[in-house]
C-alpha cells in the first residue's frame, strides 16, 4: 500500500515532463494529462478506503525512517481531500482542454498549460500527503509556482496587475513560511511533523503560541483569512475560467488543510483560539459583504470564497473533534462547489462576453441547462438543504453550539453569513438568468486565448461542469459515510497519537 | 547611428578574423570581441569539465548536480555573452524545454524505478564495478538523480538565455532600440 | 615550520596587495586608472594567497588551487578590457586626466 | 414515506418530458403523486390517529442527520391540504395555463416538486428533515413566484420571499441545533416526549419562532406574502393559501405540546399572531386587487392560526387544527375563483369588475360558500373552528386575546364581504364586465374544495377525530351548536360588525392602510446591508498592493510579535558573535542592504543585492556550509546575469515616487518592526531549544554507510530527502516555462491585445 | 585531429588537477570526460597555425610573473603617492601580429600587468590602443609605447613567425633610436 | 600563525570595506561592476585563507567555481551595461 | 542552547526590514529586489537555526572533537536558495512583461476596487434603478 503513496505526486510530475517532451502532439498531451489524473484519482480512492479501514498509511521515502527521511502519510483527512481534489482537477482539465479545442482546433498543443497543470496537481497531492514541514513548503512552491504560470498565461495590460498582486503576495507568504520553518527548527530541531509534535512540549508555552501564530499567519495568507485576504479578490477573478476554478477550488483549501494539520498536530487548545474565532467572524462577514458590493461575477465568487474560509476557520477555532471534522467536511465540499461555480461563470462569460452582472440577463431562457448548472452549486454554496453545503454547515453549527456560549454566538454569525451568501448568489441569479435576454457582448480581442461572447461550446465543457455538480451531489448523498470518515479524521487529528506512532513507530507515542 | 558613416563601429574594431566559436560569422546585433571570444573558446570546455567534476564529486565534497548544473549553465551564459544567441543555438541544438523535460523525467524515473524492484520510492543502491587496471568504480544510484538535476538545470539556464536573453534582445531590435 | 613561514609571507604579501589595490580603487580619480589599481593587484594578491594556502595543504588539494589561480589569470584581463572599453565609449574616462588620447581622433563621432 | 416524497421529486424531474408533448397532460400527470399521497394517507388514517406511522432512513448519522418520517394526526391534517388540495389545484392549473404558455412546463414541474417538499415537511419527525424540506419549499416558491423573471415585480417578489423565509429558516436551523443539542436528539417525537429546558433552550425557541413567523408571514415579516401575489393564481392558491404559508403554523403546532407552557413560546405566538390578524384584516379592507385582498386576508388568518396554535391549551389547539383545515379549504377555492374571474374577465381589479354574479353564477356560488366559511357562518367548518377558538380563550380567561380575536373576526367578515362585493356585485357606474365562459377545469376544482369545507363543517366529528389525535381526548368538543354562550355571541358580533364595517367602508378610507409599513422596513434593511457592503468593502479593499502587503506585515507584527513579547525569555547567554569573521561580513551585508534602500538606479540596486548575496555566501562559508555557499554564489551570479538581461530594457532609474514623508515613515517603521519581530522571535526560539537536532547524529552515521556519500549535505539532498530535491527541480521547471511564456509573448502582442496563450505563442515557447 | 588532441590533453589535465590524485582511474576518467565534452560541443577548427617555442614560452611566463609583481608595486606606489592626482594616457601602438591567438595572448599579457590595459584593438588599421597609468608627460607616453612593443616582442618570440619577430625588432630599434 | 591569519583577515576585511565604499559611491555603473568583481576576488581570497587556517581542502572546488563564475557575472554586466548606456 | 548570536540577529533583522520595506514600494523592480533581500535573510536564518558555526559536515574531513555544523538546515537552505531563485526569475519576467504591456513596471491599484470604493451611491448598485432587488412600496403593488 505504501508503495502507492508517492505516486499521486510523482505521476503528475512525470506526466508534466512527458507533456513537455510531447510538445508537438496535442492529442498525446491531452491523453497524458487525463490518464495521469485518472490514475491519481483511482489511487486516491484506494488510499482513502485503506486509510479509513486501517489507519494512517505511511511511506518512508527511500526507505529512510523519519526524521532522517521524508515520510508521506495518508490518513483519512488527507486521502479524502486528495480524492476530492483530484476529481476536481480532472474535471477542470477536461473543461479546459475542450475549451481550447473548441477555440483553436484539435491540433493546438500547449507547452505552458498541460505541464503546469500537472505540476500544480503534483504540488497539491504532495501538500496533502507529506508528513514533513519542509516538504510541505516545497509542495506549496510547486503548486504556487505552477499557479503563477497559469495565471499569467494570458496577461493583457489589464490583467497584469492582478497577476502581480497574486505573485507578490504569494512570494511574501512563501518567504514567511520559510521563516516559520526556520523558527520551528530553531525550537525543536526537526521538521518532521510527527516529530515536532513529540518535541513541542519542550518549548515553553508562550513560545509555542508564537509558533502557532506564525504558522497561522503563513497559511492564513494563502487561505485568505481576513485581514490577510485582500489579494484574493483582486487576483483570482482575472484568471481564465478553468484556472480560476482550479485556484478557487483547490489552493485556498490546500492552505487550509495545512493550517488544520499543523495547528491540530502541534498545539493544544489554548487561549489564542479566541483570537481565531474573532478572525473567523471577520472573515465570514468581510467576505460576504464584499461579495454584495461586487458587479463582477468572478469577484463576487471570490469574496464568497473568502467568506466561507471563515466557516472552516470557525471549525478549527472551536478545536474539538466534532468541529475539526466539520471543517474537514466543509473543505471537501467547498473544493468542488467553488470550482464548479467558477466553471459555470466561465460558461456564462463565454456566452455573454462579459463578467459584469449588469450587462447580462435572461440566460435562463437562452440556456436552461446553464441555469440548472448554476442553480445546484449555488444552492450548495449557500448551504441550502439537501446539498452538501448544508450538511457541512450543519456539522459546523452542531460543533459550535456544543462547544459553549461564544462558539454559539459565532455559529449565529455563520448563519448570518450564509444568508448574505444566499443574497449574493440570488443577485447573480436574478441578474444573469432572469430579466430580459441581452445580446452577447462581442469579444474585444478575438485572438487571445479565451474566446468570449460566443455560443460555441461543446458537450465536454458542460459535461465536465455537470460532472463536478454530480460530485458535489454525491457528497450530499453519501454524507453519511463521509461524515463518519471526517468524524474519525477529526478525532485522529486532535488525538495525534495514531499519526505519530504511524510515522515514528512506537517511540512516537508519548 | 554611426553605422552609416563608418563601416566599422567602435565595438567591432577588434572583431576576430577567424570563427572561433561555432556561429562563425556572427551577424547579430552583438559585436564580436576578440578577447572575450578567445577566452570563451578556451574556458567553455574547461568549465564543462569542471561541472562534470562537481557532479561526480558531490558525494565526497561540495558539489552535486545542482551546483554542477549551474556551473555548466554559466558556461552557456558565457557563450551567449561572447557569441550571441546564434552561437548558443548552434551549440545546443536540442530545444531547451525538451532538455528541461528530459532532466525532470530522468530524475523521476530514478525515483520510480526502485518500485519495480520492490523497494520504496527514491531508494538508492550502490553498484560496484570492477574494471581491470582502474580498480573499483562504485556508483551510488542516487547519482542518476543528480544527473537528472544536472540536465534540468542546464536546460533551465539555456531556456532563460533563450527567453530573457535572445527574447528581450529581439524585442529591443523590433522596437528599434539598440540591443 | 618552514612551511608556516613561507605560507605566512605569501599570505601577508597577498593580503597587502589586495588591500593596496582596494586603496587604489577608492583613491584613484577615474575609471581606467581604478581598473589598473583594482583588478591587477587583486589578481596578484589572490595568486599569492592561494600559494600561501597551497603550501599549508597536502598535495592533492594544493594542485587544485593551481587551477583556481589559472582561471583567475585567464579571466581577469578580459574583464578589464570589457569594462575599460565600455568606460571609454560611455565617456567615463576623464579626458583632463589623460596626457594624450591617441584614440580620440580615430573615434567615429556619434 | 421517503419513497412517496422521492417519487414526487423524481417525477418532477422527469416531467419536462411530458410537458414537451402536452402541458395539459403534464399537469394531470403532476396531480397524480399528490393524489396518491392523499389516498395513501387516508388508508393510514387508523394508524395515524393511533400513535402514528413512522419510518426512518439514515443519512448522516454522525451528524444526527436522518430522514425520519411520521404520519400522525397533525400531519394528516396537513396532508389534506398539501396533497388533497394540492392535487386539486394542480388539476386546476391544467385549465388555467394557456396551452402554449411558456411558464406552464416550468410550473408543472415546480408545483409537483413543491408538493413533494411540502409532503416531506409535514411528515418529518426529525428537526433536520423538517428543515431540509422547509428550505426546499422556499426555493421552489422562489422559482414559482419569479417564473421567467422577466417581470420586474416578479423578480422582486421572489427575492423578497426567498430572503425573508430563508432568513427565518436559518435562524430556525440554529434554533434546531440548539434545541437538539439540549435534548440530545433531533427526533421531534422524542424531544416532545421529554422537552429540554433551561440553558439555551429559550433562545432556541425564539429562533425557531423566528422561522415560523417568517414562513407564515407574521408581523413584521408579512409583506413578502402580498408581494408574492404576482405569481400565477394557482401557485398563490397552493403555496400562499393552502400549504406553504401554513408551514410556520404547522411548526408551532408541532412543537407546542412540548413548549406551549413556556412564556417565551406562547406569548410571542399570541401577541404577534393577534397583531398580524388585526393588521392583515385591516390592510385587506384597503386592497383593490382581489388577489392582494385575499393575500392580506391570508396574513390575517395566519395570525389567527398562529395565536391558536401557539397559545397552548387543548381547546386552542383543537380550534387551531380545525381552522387550519378550514382555512385551506376556503382560501384555496377563493384564490381559484379569483383565477377564474381573472381568466374570464381579464382583470381582478375591484374597481373594474361588475356584474359577474349574473354571468358567472356557478363561480359566484362557490365563492360565496367558501367566503361563508371564512366569515365563520354556520354550518361551515370555519364557523366550527372559530367557535372553538373563542371558547378556548374565553374558557381559560385570556380575555384580551379573545377580544383581539373578535376584532380580527370583525375585520375578517368585513373583507369577506368586500371580496364578494368586489368580485361579483354589480357596481353602479361601472361597465358590466364581459367574460369568457370558464371551462370545467377552471370551475370544478374550486367546487371540490368549497364543498369539502361544507362537508367537513357538517361532518365535524371527523375533524374532531383528527384534532383529538393531536390534542388528545377529553374536554372541549367541536360542535355546530354549543348552545347560547359567549362564543356564539362573539360569532354573531363578528358577523354583524363585519357587515357594518363593509357597509360604512367609505368612513374608513381616510384612516388609510395603517401607520405601520413593514415593507419599508424590509427595504431599509436591504439597503442598509448594501450600504454596509459598499462602505466596508470600499474601506478595506483598497486595491493597493503595498497596502495588502502592509496588512500582512502588520499582522505578523501584531500576532506572533505580541505573543513573543508576552512570552519573553530573551537568552542571557547570547554571545555577540561566534566567529569574529561574522562581524565584518555581517557589516558588509548590513551596509549593502541599507544602501539598496537608498539606491535610485536599478543597476546599482541589483549590484548591491549582489553584494548582499556574496556576503551571505561568505557567512555560509564561515558557518561551515560550503555546499550552501557554493550554491549561493552560483545562484547569485546567475541572478545578476538574469537581472542584467532585463535591466538593459528597463529605464535606468526607478520610477520616481513622490518622496512624501507621510508615506515613507510609516512604511519604514512597519518594515523595521517587522524585521525586528522576525529576528527577535528567531533568537527567542533558538534559545528555547532544549535538545540536539532530531536527526543530525543519524545523518552522520548513515551518510557514508547508507547513502554512500561522505558529504552529508549531498546525502541529504539526493538520498535522505530526495523528494525535496525532486520538488525543487519541479519548481525550476515551472519557472523556466513561465519565464519563457511571459517574455516571448511580446511579438505576438502585435497581432492581438494578448498574444499570450495563442497557439502561435505556445509554439514559440516550445522552442 | 592533433589540435583536438591538444584540447583533450588540456581538459584531461584540468580533470586530474581537480581530483588532485594521479591514479589510472582519474586519468582514464579525464580522457573520457574530455573526449565527451569535445565531441558533444565541437569547436570550429581554425586553419591558422602557431609556431610554438616552448623555451621562449617559459621565459614569457617568467617575465609575466616578474612584470606582475613589479608593476603591482609601481601602481601601488603611484596610488599611495598621487592618489586622486594620478594621470594616464591612451597610446596608439602598432599591432605586430595578425593572428587572433597571438593578439589575444599579447592583450592578455599586457592587461594582466598593473598599469597597462588593452583598451581597443583595431585590426583594420593594424594598431591597438593601450591605456597606461602613470605617464605625466610625452616621455612617459613613449616609455609606455616601448614597453608595449617589448611585450609584443616577447610574445612573438614564443608564438610568432620569424617575419613578425623581425618587424618587432625593427620597430623597437626605431623607437629606441628616437 | 594565528597572528598572521588575523592580520591577513583584517587586511582583507579592510580591502573589502574600501571596495564597498567604491561600490556605494559609483559614480558610474561600470565603477560598481569593477568593484563587485574585486569583491568576488576578495571573497575567494578570504575563503582561501580559511582553507589555510583549517587546512581543509574540501572548500577548494568552491574557489574554482567562484573564480569562474565571478567572471561570467562581471562580463555579462560589463557587456550589457555598455549597451544600455549607448542609446541614452 | 543554540542561541543565534547578536551580530547575526542584527543582520537578519536588517535584511528582513529592508526586504519588507522594499516590498511595500510600488515599483515592481523594488518589490522584486525586496523579495531577493528577504530571501537572503530567510536563507540565512534557516542556516543559523542549525547552531553556531562549525566544520563542514563532510565525514572524514572533520578532525575528531571539532564542532560540526548541523547539516539539515544547510540542506534545507540549499533547496530554499534554489526555489527563491526560481521565483525571483519569474517575478523578473513578470516585471518585464508588465513593462512591455504598460510601459512601466509599477503596480497599479485595482480598478474595480477603486470603482467600488468611490461609489457615491452606496450599495453595489443596490439602489440603482436597474436593480431588481430592492422592492419599493409601489414595486410590489402592481
Amino acid at each position: 500500500m505504501s508503495a502507492l503513496l508517492a505516486l499521486p505526486v510523482l505521476l503528475p510530475m512525470l506526466g508534466a515532463a512527458l507533456t513537455v517532451l510531447a510538445g508537438r502532439s496535442a492529442a498525446l498531451q491531452r491523453a497524458i494529462g487525463i490518464v495521469t489524473l485518472t490514475a491519481v484519482a483511482v489511487i486516491a480512492a484506494v488510499l482513502l478506503v485503506n486509510a479509513d479501514a486501517g489507519g494512517p498509511i505511511v511511506a518512508e521515502l527511500g526507505g529512510w525512517a523519519p526524521p532522517v527521511g521524508i515520510a508521506l502519510v495518508a490518513d483519512r483527512l488527507s486521502a479524502l481531500l486528495l480524492l476530492v481534489s483530484t476529481l476536481v482537477t480532472l474535471a477542470v482539465l477536461v473543461y479546459a482542454i475542450d475549451q481550447r479545442i473548441v477555440d483553436y482546433g484539435r491540433g493546438a498543443a500547449s507547452t505552458t498549460f498541460h505541464p503546469m497543470y500537472l505540476m500544480l496537481c503534483a504540488g497539491v497531492s504532495l501538500a496533502y500527503l507529506t508528513g514533513d514541514l519542509f516538504t510541505l513548503f516545497v509542495a506549496f512552491e510547486l503548486m504556487l509556482t505552477a499557479s503563477y504560470v497559469l495565471i499569467t498565461r494570458r496577461t493583457s495590460a489589464i490583467r497584469i496587475r492582478a497577476s502581480m498582486t497574486y505573485v507578490t503576495v504569494s512570494l511574501m507568504s512563501s518567504l514567511l513560511f520559510l521563516t516559520a520553518i526556520a523558527m520551528v527548527y530553531a525550537a525543536t530541531g526537526t521538521v518532521n511533523l510527527a516529530d515536532i509534535a513529540g518535541r513541542i512540549d519542550t518549548v515553553p508555552p508562550g513560545l509555542r503560541t508564537v509558533l502557532g501564530l506564525m504558522l497561522l499567519v503563513v497559511f492564513g495568507i494563502k487561505a485568505a483569512i481576513v485581514p490577510l485576504h485582500f489579494w484574493l479578490p483582486d487576483s483570482y477573478p482575472n484568471a481564465p475560467g478553468p484556472v480560476a476554478a482550479l485556484f478557487a477550488g483547490l489552493l485556498t483549501k490546500v492552505s487550509f488543510y495545512a493550517l488544520l494539520r499543523t495547528q491540530t498536530l502541534l498545539f493544544s487548545r489554548e487561549e489564542p483560539w479566541t483570537l481565531m474565532l474573532v478572525l473567523a467572524v471577520a472573515t465570514m462577514l468581510v467576505g460576504a459583504l464584499g461579495a454584495l458590493a461586487q458587479n463582477d461575477i468572478n469577484r463576487l465568487l471570490s469574496f464568497l470564497l473568502v467568506s466561507h474560509i471563515g466557516f472552516m476557520l470557525f471549525g478549527l477555532a472551536v478545536f474539538d473533534a466534532a468541529s475539526v471534522s466539520g471543517a474537514a467536511l466543509y473543505a471537501a465540499h467547498h473544493i468542488t462547489v467553488l470550482a464548479t461555480l467558477f466553471l459555470v461563470s466561465g460558461l456564462i462569460t463565454r456566452r455573454t462576453g462579459t463578467v459584469a452582472l449588469d450587462q447580462m440577463g435572461g440566460l435562463a431562457k437562452v440556456s436552461p441547462a446553464l441555469a440548472a448548472l448554476f442553480a445546484i452549486p449555488a444552492m450548495t454554496l449557500a448551504g441550502l438543504p439537501p446539498t452538501a453545503g448544508f450538511v457541512a454547515k450543519l456539522a459546523l453549527l452542531q460543533a459550535g453550539v456544543a462547544a459553549g456560549p461564544w462558539p454559539t454566538v459565532v455559529a449565529g454569525v455563520v448563519v448570518v453569513a450564509s444568508l448574505l451568501t444566499l443574497y449574493a448568489l440570488v443577485r447573480v441569479w436574478v441578474r444573469v438568468f432572469w430579466g430580459e435576454p441581452k445580446p452577447p457582448i462581442p469579444d474585444d480581442d478575438p485572438d487571445d486565448e479565451v474566446i468570449v461572447g460566443t455560443a460555441r461550446t461543446s458537450v465536454p465543457m458542460y459535461t465536465a461542469t455537470a460532472g463536478l455538480v454530480a460530485v458535489s451531489l454525491a457528497i450530499a448523498v453519501f454524507a453519511g459515510p463521509l461524515s463518519e470518515v471526517t468524524g474519525r479524521a477529526g478525532t485522529d487529528l486532535l488525538d495525534g497519537g495514531p499519526y505519530r506512532s504511524a510515522v515514528l513507530g512506537a517511540e512516537g507515542e508519548r | 547611428m554611426t553605422q552609416q558613416e563608418d563601416p566599422t563601429p567602435f565595438e567591432s574594431w577588434d572583431r576576430p578574423r577567424q570563427a572561433w566559436l561555432l556561429s562563425g560569422d556572427c551577424r547579430g546585433v552583438r559585436q564580436r570581441t576578440l578577447l572575450l571570444e578567445m577566452t570563451t573558446r578556451a574556458l567553455f570546455p574547461t568549465v564543462l569539465v569542471f561541472s562534470l567534476y562537481l557532479l561526480l564529486v558531490g558525494h565526497y565534497g561540495p558539489g552535486g548536480g545542482f551546483a554542477a548544473g549551474l556551473v555548466a549553465g554559466l558556461a552557456f551564459v558565457l557563450r551567449y555573452i561572447a557569441g550571441g544567441s546564434e552561437d548558443l543555438g548552434a551549440v545546443v541544438r536540442i530545444r531547451p524545454p525538451v532538455l528541461v523535460g528530459t532532466g525532470l523525467a530522468v530524475a523521476l524515473l530514478v525515483a520510480v524505478v526502485p518500485l519495480a524492484f520492490g523497494l520504496p520510492v527514491l531508494s538508492s543502491a550502490k553498484w560496484a564495478l570492477d574494471v581491470p587496471l582502474l580498480g573499483t568504480i562504485a556508483v551510488q544510484t542516487s547519482l542518476f538523480l543528480d544527473v537528472g538535476v544536472y540536465l534540468l538545470i542546464i536546460g533551465v539556464v539555456i531556456d532563460l538565455l533563450r527567453s530573457l536573453g535572445s527574447g528581450i534582445e529581439r524585442d529591443m531590435r523590433e522596437e528599434g532600440e539598440q540591443a | 615550520m618552514i612551511r608556516d613561514v613561507i605560507s605566512s609571507v605569501f599570505l601577508l604579501v597577498g593580503a597587502l596587495s589586495c588591500l593596496l589595490g582596494a586603496v587604489g580603487l577608492v583613491r584613484l580619480p577615474d575609471l581606467p586608472s581604478r581598473l589598473q589599481a583594482a583588478t591587477k593587484p587583486q589578481t596578484l594578491g589572490l595568486l599569492l594567497v592561494l600559494a600561501g594556502a597551497a603550501v599549508r595543504l597536502e598535495l592533492e588539494s594544493a594542485v587544485t588551487l593551481v587551477l583556481v589561480g589559472l582561471f583567475q589569470v585567464i579571466t581577469a584581463p578580459v574583464i578589464a578590457q570589457l569594462v575599460g572599453r565600455s568606460a571609454y565609449r560611455s565617456g567615463a574616462v576623464r579626458q583632463d586626466l589623460l596626457v594624450v588620447d591617441e584614440l580620440a581622433e580615430k573615434m567615429p563621432d556619434d | 414515506m421517503l419513497a412517496l416524497v422521492v417519487a414526487h421529486l423524481a417525477i418532477a424531474v422527469l416531467l419536462p418530458l411530458v410537458s414537451a408533448r402536452s402541458t395539459r397532460a403534464a399537469f394531470l400527470v403532476a396531480a397524480l403523486p399528490p393524489a396518491a399521497a392523499f389516498g395513501w394517507a387516508l388508508t393510514q388514517i387508523g394508524h395515524a390517529l393511533d400513535g402514528g406511522v413512522a419510518s426512518t432512513t439514515a443519512w448522516a448519522p454522525a451528524l444526527g442527520l436522518e430522514l425520519s418520517f411520521r404520519l400522525d394526526a397533525l400531519a394528516l391534517a396537513m396532508i389534506v391540504l398539501v396533497s388533497g388540495v394540492g392535487a386539486v389545484i394542480i388539476v386546476y392549473c391544467a385549465g388555467y395555463f394557456e396551452r402554449r404558455a411558456e411558464e406552464a412546463p416550468r410550473s408543472a414541474a415546480l408545483l409537483l416538486a413543491f408538493a413533494g417538499a411540502m409532503l416531506g415537511l409535514v411528515l418529518a419527525d426529525d428537526l433536520f428533515t423538517l428543515y431540509v424540506f422547509w428550505e426546499l419549499t422556499s426555493v421552489t416558491s422562489f422559482l414559482l413566484v419569479g417564473q421567467s423573471g422577466e417581470g420586474r415585480a416578479s423578480r422582486r417578489a421572489a427575492v423578497q420571499a426567498l430572503l425573508v423565509t430563508v432568513f427565518g429558516g436559518l435562524a430556525m436551523l440554529l434554533g434546531f441545533v440548539l434545541l437538539g443539542e439540549a435534548a440530545g436528539t433531533y427526533r421531534i417525537s422524542e424531544i416532545l416526549a421529554d422537552p429540554p429546558a433551561g440553558g439555551l433552550v429559550p433562545l432556541a425557541l425564539v429562533l425557531i419562532l423566528l422561522g415560523a413567523f417568517t414562513k407564515s408571514a407574521q408581523l413584521p415579516f408579512h409583506p413578502w406574502l402580498p408581494a408574492a401575489m404576482v405569481a400565477p393564481t394557482p401557485v398563490s392558491a397552493y403555496l400562499h393559501a393552502a400549504s406553504m404559508v401554513k408551514a410556520g403554523v404547522y411548526l408551532v403546532a408541532r412543537l407546542s405540546p412540548g413548549f406551549a407552557d413556556l412564556a417565551v413560546w406562547w406569548v410571542p405566538c399570541v401577541v404577534f399572531g393577534a397583531a398580524t390578524m388585526l393588521l392583515g384584516g385591516w390592510r385587506a379592507l384597503h386592497e383593490t386587487d382581489l388577489k392582494r385582498l385575499l393575500a392580506f386576508g391570508t396574513v390575517s388568518q395566519l395570525g389567527f392560526l398562529m395565536a391558536l396554535m401557539g397559545a397552548g391549551g387543548r381547546t386552542a389547539a383543537l380550534a387551531g387544527v380545525t381552522m387550519l383545515l378550514a382555512h385551506g379549504l376556503f382560501k384555496a377555492p377563493l384564490f381559484l375563483v379569483v383565477g377564474t374571474v381573472d381568466r374570464s374577465a381579464g382583470t381582478r381589479d375591484v374597481r373594474k369588475l361588475s356584474g359577474l354574479r349574473k354571468v358567472l353564477p356557478g363561480t359566484a356560488i362557490t365563492a360565496a360558500l367558501a367566503a361563508a366559511s371564512m366569515a365563520g357562518i354556520p354550518p361551515l367548518l370555519g364557523f366550527v373552528g372559530k367557535e372553538a377558538a373563542f371558547a378556548a380563550f374565553l374558557d381559560d380567561g385570556r380575555w384580551p386575546v379573545a377580544l383581539a380575536l373578535l376584532a380580527g373576526s370583525v375585520l375578517t367578515v368585513a373583507y369577506t364581504a368586500r371580496f364578494l362585493w368586489g368580485a361579483f356585485a354589480s357596481k353602479p357606474g361601472v361597465e358590466p364586465s364581459t367574460v369568457r365562459a370558464p371551462g370545467l377545469l377552471l370551475t370544478v376544482p374550486s367546487w371540490v374544495c368549497a364543498l369539502a369545507g361544507l362537508a367537513l363543517g357538517i361532518g365535524y366529528p371527523l375533524v374532531e377525530a383528527i384534532g383529538e389525535g393531536y390534542v388528545g381526548p377529553g374536554g372541549y368538543h367541536l360542535a355546530l351548536w354549543h348552545g347560547l354562550g359567549l362564543p356564539l355571541l362573539f360569532s354573531a358580533v363578528a358577523l354583524a360588525g363585519g357587515l357594518l364595517l363593509h357597509r360604512f367602508r367609505a368612513v374608513l378610507r381616510p384612516l388609510g392602510a395603517g401607520p405601520f409599513d413593514a415593507q419599508r422596513g424590509y427595504e431599509g434593511v436591504i439597503a442598509g446591508i448594501g450600504r454596509a457592503a459598499v462602505v466596508v468593502t470600499g474601506r478595506l479593499q483598497l486595491g493597493s498592493l503595498p497596502f495588502y502587503l502592509g496588512a500582512i506585515l502588520v499582522t505578523v507584527i501584531v500576532l506572533p510579535g505580541t505573543a513573543a513579547l508576552l512570552a519573553g525569555g530573551w537568552p542571557t547567554d547570547q554571545p555577540l558573535f561566534h566567529v569574529i569573521m561574522q562581524v565584518p561580513l555581517g557589516l558588509a551585508v548590513i551596509v549593502a542592504a541599507l544602501a539598496v534602500v537608498k539606491a535610485r538606479r536599478r543597476f546599482t540596486a541589483v549590484l548591491l543585492v549582489g553584494v548582499i548575496g556574496y556576503g551571505v555566501g561568505g557567512l555560509f562559508i564561515v558557518d561551515g556550509a560550503p555546499d550552501l555557499a557554493l550554491a549561493q554564489f552560483l545562484v547569485e551570479t546567475l541572478s545578476l546575469v538574469v537581472f542584467v538581461f532585463v535591466l538593459r530594457r528597463l529605464p535606468a532609474n526607478f520610477t520616481e515616487e513622490s518622496p512624501r514623508r507621510r508615506v515613507i515613515v510609516p512604511k519604514a517603521v512597519v518594515a523595521a518592526l517587522g524585521g525586528i519581530t522576525v529576528a527577535g522571535i528567531g533568537v527567542l526560539l533558538s534559545a528555547a531549544r532544549s535538545g540536539p537536532a532530531a536527526a543530525s547524529a543519524q545523518f552522520f552515521e548513515l551518510a557514508p554507510s547508507g547513502a554512500g556519500a561522505d558529504n552529508v549535505i549531498s546525502a541529504i539532498i539526493v538520498d535522505f530527502r530526495a523528494l525535496d530535491t525532486v520538488g525543487e527541480i519541479g519548481v525550476l521547471f515551472i519557472a523556466a516555462a513561465g519565464v519563457a511564456s511571459l517574455v516571448l509573448a511580446t511579438r505576438h502582442d502585435r497581432r492581438s491585445k494578448t498574444g499570450q496563450g495563442t497557439p502561435e505563442h505556445e509554439e514559440e515557447v516550445r522552442g | 585531429m592533433i589540435r583536438r588532441l591538444a584540447g583533450v590533453l588540456w581538459l584531461t589535465i584540468v580533470w586530474v588537477l581537480l581530483w588532485g590524485t594521479f591514479t589510472p582511474l582519474t586519468i582514464v576518467g579525464g580522457v573520457v570526460v574530455a573526449v565527451l565534452v569535445m565531441v558533444v560541443f565541437r569547436q570550429p577548427l581554425v586553419p591558422e597555425r602557431l609556431h610554438i617555442r616552448p623555451l621562449h614560452l617559459l621565459a614569457l611566463f617568467a617575465y609575466l610573473i616578474y612584470d606582475l609583481v613589479v608593476s603591482a608595486a609601481e601602481v601601488s606606489w603611484e596610488t599611495l603617492r598621487r592618489g586622486p592626482a594620478a594621470r594616464g594616457a591612451i597610446v596608439e601602438v602598432p599591432l605586430l601580429s595578425t593572428s587572433d591567438r597571438v593578439v589575444t595572448v599579447m592583450a592578455n599579457a599586457l592587461s594582466l600587468s598593473p598599469g597597462t590595459m588593452a583598451l581597443q584593438i583595431d585590426h583594420d588599421h593594424g594598431v591597438w590602443y593601450v591605456y597606461a597609468l602613470g605617464p605625466r608627460d610625452r616621455a612617459g607616453v613613449e616609455r609606455a609605447r616601448m614597453r608595449t612593443l617589448k611585450m609584443q616582442r616577447k610574445v612573438l618570440a614564443a608564438l610568432g613567425s620569424a617575419d613578425e619577430r623581425a618587424e618587432a625588432d625593427r620597430l623597437i630599434a626605431a623607437g629606441e633610436a628616437r | 600563525m594565528t597572528v598572521v591569519f588575523t592580520i591577513v583577515l583584517v587586511m582583507l576585511t579592510a580591502a573589502g570595506a574600501l571596495t564597498i565604499v567604491r561600490l556605494l559611491r559609483g559614480p558610474d555603473t561600470l565603477d560598481r561592476i569593477a568593484a563587485l568583481d574585486v569583491l568576488v576576488v576578495l571573497v575567494v581570497a578570504a575563503a582561501a585563507v580559511y582553507i589555510a587556517i583549517f587546512q581543509d581542502g574540501s572548500n577548494i572546488p568552491l574557489l574554482a567555481a567562484v573564480a569562474l563564475v565571478g567572471f561570467v557575472g562581471s562580463a555579462t554586466a560589463a557587456r550589457l551595461a555598455e549597451r544600455r548606456r549607448r542609446h541614452r | 542552547m543554540i542561541t543565534i548570536n547578536l551580530a547575526m540577529a542584527l543582520v537578519v533583522a536588517v535584511l528582513y526590514s529592508v526586504g519588507f520595506y522594499l516590498l511595500l514600494q510600488r515599483s515592481l523592480m523594488r518589490v522584486l529586489i525586496g523579495v531577493v533581500v528577504l530571501g537572503h535573510g530567510t536563507n540565512l536564518l534557516l542556516q543559523l537555526v542549525g547552531g553556531p558555526p562549525g566544520r563542514a559536515p563532510i565525514v572524514g574531513e572533520v578532525p575528531a572533537g571539532a564542532l560540526v555544523a548541523d547539516p539539515l538546515p544547510q540542506a534545507l537552505a540549499l533547496t530554499a536558495v534554489v526555489i527563491t531563485f526560481a521565483l525571483t526569475t519569474f517575478l523578473l519576467a513578470l516585471g518585464y512583461r508588465s513593462f512591455v504591456l504598460v510601459g512601466h513596471d509599477e503596480v497599479q491599484d485595482d480598478v474595480e476596487d477603486r470603482r467600488i470604493a468611490s461609489q457615491e451611491v452606496p450599495a453595489g448598485g443596490l439602489d440603482d434603478p436597474a436593480d431588481d432587488l430592492a422592492p419599493t412600496s409601489e414595486g410590489s403593488d402592481k
